[in-house]
């Protein structure tokens, strides 16, 4: 029997012990923005993770040590899973002065440029080319050896995104472009928008490998990225990740399109099942990971702690940045350009 | 909060927060009336876009005229717009949504290359009978990707003509007009706009939009300003004439094609000698400069002091709330500014508050 | 055997007529254009057509009836194809007040809205997506059946291709896109810009028909184009109609890449040999096509007098439009705006 | 034709037919320098474009670096411009072309949504060394698709830098400038420009690009010019000066950060009196207006007529050699423009010639 301490503590090496606590810390996060969003100090649009912190967490645990990243303005598992600071997200969401952008980025567009996060964006697919570029400049600089880019399913119908699969298929340059694909562009279906056939046989018209993972645990998802990254260095070109999730929330806020007590924002146009929310329910991908962790030989009770802990972390860290002052707009103006 | 309304000459009212009247209608509500009551009368009208709400102003209308003609899109901006020139060189009168005008960003191409030279391309002998509809966001940390105004950029264009309402009554009767133009309209429409409410006209015809709006009269200064900055240059009369005892004569640039038709305002300026532009966008190489030039070649004696402005800061639109409040121009600083022109000290603000959006609105959006 | 003057004539309703008639003009034009463009009346960057005469005229007198057509910058075949004046075609060149668009849009951006051919653009793919408006104009007023963009292989790079070819298939709507195939862009071959396996596979991922045409002959081209129009009204999706053909010249201008005797613009980058060009020269659309008719039972001298007929127009035409007056500036600023 | 060559202050030669001199040197190769010296001395600096050519700007540093840093890429301006941003966000230094700056417009996105706001976003963290360089085209019926301008556009927006240099010393030192710029940098290169010639400096350290080029000196009228319209400015001021005895006080807008620093120019004008603008663009909401805004701000009571202004006709450009010709703005308008303020009758031209880019460039482009 492992110490679930041991395996989470900053220093572990357990590739298990982060990912449970990468979705973990996900999760809590998460929470603790659905417990305080309506006493309106975050006041930042949310476009909330629940649901993808499994596909997350898996992929950049694999490519963290070497990867840059970029995201789109479903940012929350992207953040907390490369900077792992939930401190600095927190204070990003009240707009202070100490968050990972100091306040200026908000919900949408929080990077951490010194984990290799690189840039997020509110608009759909815009991010995507930009994997690129530091493809490339891994190849001429060789600071890092890959470059990932997260968005999705409704970001392929831009058509960036094609020309980014055919400029990184013809330049042989090792992306890995992950596709987060909850089956909704906020509440269209993709039999509403889609004229092809199925985005694997779109993303095999190009010479780029396809990999898929359909609402995998946080294990599998690590699984599907290591995969991925076989593929990568061996084949010489892209590699496409699709994977399902089921997204819980709505498109955009707190509320969920059953419940009645959450604060609903969009529209309940009955775009999907009450049936197919109660199956999903009872599969939260943090519920998922304790299982997991549990069957592969864990005590319950040490991993539930741990998850405690990281509950207090991020709850101290939530306590903590409420305090912090806001970013001036005096200083923020300085910041326009670079020089 | 106290509910703030600020009067203007007496058919305009700026509603700083929900009036609940009878007689009332929303900005958001007039648009929708306009563009009912234009599909109504000519099946070649549609709408299109990625997102067929658009926060209200299209309620009804697929329930109504079907999703053949009030058609949501992929997340295509670029080819939706080439659609809809097609669709105008083909007999139609399309109308496109875009639930943001940083959107439109994406299909600028379509915009600026393609659909403001199609009629002269032709030699004049092919219509292109478009109306693209933007809005302007703000508020609640929607940020740089969401809060862009770009009047100014459209305004650089030959070929396109760019409306911007202020009033639900401008609103309707330019919405309309536009809808039967055979030339492309843009048209941005500020998000904090939509709950404005007033009276609404009966018939719009005759109203002559090419010639800028008067929200207010006034003899000590003249003011112009552009969409939202309406309301504030509306807040900021009442406290000069409430503090100071200043008047001032207000004017909305509707359009572009006003840009052509200052004559009152050159009358106003004769009258004041003074003038401020209250811009909502960034102010370089935009619309406050090509207002300025106007005016100093129409007026350069009558001016006793030199044109100021006010607009955006020089700066993408952070997200906090605090930067977003020192982005945007509002009316203290129209206030401020009128002071220093005129030489009298500041006043104080304690009785007025600006319109905070966050009793409309909160989070997500 | 069949009187070819019959055939030719204004009136004449055979196809096989229409056709050589169609690939005559081009030719005829675009010779002219070669032996008078040094002479620097025609002050407008031409993009020639020699070489896909066969495929445009092909489809065109396919789709000529029921269509709505749009073009790119390789305007002059599909002009004349579609509204068969070589007067107004040269006026245009010219810069003439009777050219087909009063001298404002010269080589690159002719039209013919009167026969339905909208517009062409000289910004490369950007008509693509004019299709769709078209295709739904004729579902909403019923005016015309078909919609039909002729483009190049390189448009296939440009994003907005795919975002088209997704509404297209989505919306169901009977578009023909013709890809005219030169194996070049610029100078530069597919193999050196194309990250997809082929364009096969890319279109095929689409719910869309495809329809490959190699360097057909004028009446294969219609035979091809026929086809399509089958699959547009029997399928309820896009058919998209490949066709390669040989680009004599350089990319712009009236040069070749190899004979000394033409003015060459372009620098010549050996990106095609001798070999394969010399191949073409001996079987230019023209000449095909007569051979074509002879084959099918006319007379060779009776077609060749028929050639002769249509060179001796369009060298009238010619004249014609050099005699004409330039447009006024003053005109054209009140054509920028309809109302 | 003459041979016919505009002096200016003895530093400066604008060339109007080509020079045969020794020491000369033109824009093009200018620029050519300027890259190739940067790229010897930083490995991170690459040139990537959908045509690598660029009028041969570009010559032999695709032989000298490589294909990894001189890179061809598919017709995709979106994704070309998106890469950009990735790479220099990941510690690459970009140089992107455009052979012409209308296809820009198929990147806008990326460029006002996502180049600009990259370092602001970060709160300053990361550098975003671009330089983006487009093509101004003109002549030969390249048209509206082909010719547009657009620094007014590109003006407008927090976050980039724009430059237009006109001289081929301008050329070389500011792009090298750019290149080492650690915020992005649009360079708008006008296709005339590319022949004219200099004798080159050897230092470009130590120079101020930030403050509007000085042209010539004189002391009756003060002109601003932009881009190519500083040749016919030239042209304009030696027509003045042979005919009226008129002198020119001739400044050139290289930049926008000159707008900020116009300092000079005001010190001119309160000694002229007058100012007359001439912008290689359309003039409608554009750098004309916001010189304009400047200038009234700062030398109100100095200004003894109104600012006057040359631009691009408000049309999209035709193609036919004579609707060029009355589309663009030239030597002659400017001398109009100044005979009407100095109330002196017009002079005849017939000694002087525009230039004629045929002698330059015919058929194809
Ligand atoms: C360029 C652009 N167009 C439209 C929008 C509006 N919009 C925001 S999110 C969204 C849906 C995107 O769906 P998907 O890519 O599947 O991501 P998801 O939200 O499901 O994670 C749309 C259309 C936008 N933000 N940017
Ligand atoms: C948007 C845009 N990008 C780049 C160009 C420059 N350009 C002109 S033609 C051309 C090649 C196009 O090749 P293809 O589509 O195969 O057509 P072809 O000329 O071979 O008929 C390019 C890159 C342009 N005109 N428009
Ligand atoms: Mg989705
Ligand atoms: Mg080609």
């Amino acid at each position: 029997m492992k110490n679930i301490e041991e395996v989470i503590g900053k220093h572990s090496d357990s590739v298990r012990g982060r990912l449970v606590e990468s979705v973990a810390m996900i999760t809590k996060c998460e929470d603790l923005i659905v417990q305080h969003y309506n006493e309106n100090q975050m006041k930042t649009p949310m476009h909330m993770s629940v649901g993808d912190e499994s596909c997350v967490a898996g992929v950049v645990e694999c490519f963290r040590e070497d990867s840059y990243f970029f995201g789109y303005y479903r940012t929350h598992s992207l953040y907390l899973a490369v900077a792992r600071d939930p401190y600095k997200f927190f204070a990003e969401l009240l707009g202070k002065k100490t968050g990972s952008n100091g306040g200026i980025a908000g919900s949408m567009h929080m990077s951490s440029v010194a984990d290799g996060l690189l840039n997020t964006s509110a608009l759909v697919a815009s991010t995507i080319p930009l994997s690129l570029g530091a493809a490339l400049s891994n190849r001429l600089l060789k600071e890092k050896s890959y470059s990932v880019v997260f968005f999705g399913d409704g970001a392929i119908e831009e058509g960036v995104f094609h020309e980014t699969l055919n400029m990184a298929a013809f330049f042989k340059l090792p992306i890995l472009f992950v596709c987060l694909d909850n089956g909704l562009a906020v509440d269209l279906k993709g039999e509403a928008r889609q004229g092809f056939k199925s985005i694997k046989n779109l993303v095999e018209g190009y010479k780029c490998e396809y990999v898929f993972s359909d609402n995998p645990t946080v294990n599998e998802a690590y699984g599907a990225a290591v995969q991925a990254k076989r593929l990568l260095s061996e084949c010489g070109t892209p590699v496409f990740l699709h994977m399902g999730y089921y997204r819980y929330l709505q498109h955009i806020g707190i509320g969920d399109d059953f419940s009645e007590t959450n604060a609903s924002t969009f529209e309940k146009r009955n775009y999907r099942s009450l049936e197919l929310h109660k199956k999903y329910l009872k599969k939260h991908p943090l519920e998922v990971a304790v299982s997991e962790m549990v069957a592969a030989g864990w005590e319950k009770s040490d991993v539930e702690k741990s998850i405690d802990r990281i509950a207090d972390i991020t709850l101290k860290a939530y306590s903590k940045a409420l305090g912090d002052q806001f970013s001036s707009y005096g200083e923020a103006e300085g910041k326009v350009y670079f020089d | 909060m106290t509910n703030l309304v600020v009067m203007a000459k007496p058919k305009v009212k700026f509603i700083l927060t929900k009036l609940k009247s009878k007689e009332f209608i929303s900005y958001c509500s007039a648009i929708n009336q306009a563009i009912d009551e234009e599909m109504a009368l000519d099946k070649s009208v549609f709408v299109i876009g990625g997102e067929t709400k658009m926060f209200g102003s299209l309620a009804g209308l697929e329930e109504k005229y079907g999703v053949e003609r009030v058609i949501t899109t992929p997340i295509s901006e670029d080819a939706t717009t080439g659609l809809v020139l097609g669709a105008a060189l083909s007999g139609l009168r399309p109308i496109q949504v875009h639930i943001r005008v940083d959107f439109l960003l994406l299909a600028v191409n379509q915009v600026i290359n393609m659909i403001s030279t199609a009629t002269f391309a032709s030699d004049g002998k092919v219509k292109c009978p478009i109306l693209i509809r933007a809005v302007v966001g703000r508020g609640w940390g929607q940020g740089y990707h969401h809060s862009k105004s770009l009047h100014g950029l459209f305004a650089q264009i030959p070929g396109l003509k760019l409306i911007m309402p202020t009033t639900p009554n401008d609103a309707k009767g330019m919405i309309k007009q536009a809808i039967k133009s055979n030339s492309p309209v843009i048209c941005l429409e500020h998000r904090w706009l939509y709950w404005q409410e007033e009276e609404l006209l009966n018939d719009f015809s005759g109203i002559d939009y090419g010639v800028p709006g008067k929200i207010q009269s006034g003899g000590d200064v003249t003011v112009i300003a552009s969409s939202w900055m309406n309301v504030e240059a509306s807040l900021a009369a009442k406290i000069l004439s409430d503090k100071h005892d200043i008047s001032v004569d207000l004017f909305d640039i509707r359009s572009t094609e006003s840009l052509n038709n200052l004559t009152e305002v050159y009358d106003s300026i004769r009258k004041t000698g003074r003038c401020i532009i209250g811009d909502n966008d960034w102010l370089s190489s935009g619309l406050s400069g090509e207002i300025t030039y106007h005016i100093q070649k129409n007026c350069l004696g009558d001016l006793t002091t030199s044109i100021e402005r006010v607009g955006f800061k020089g700066t993408p639109c952070g997200t906090a709330r605090h930067l977003e409040d020192e982005f945007y121009p509002n009316a203290f600083d129209i206030v401020r500014c009128v002071e220093k022109m005129a030489g009298v000290g500041p006043c104080a603000f304690e009785e007025y508050k600006l319109f905070s959006h966050e009793t409309k609105f909160k989070g997500p959006f």
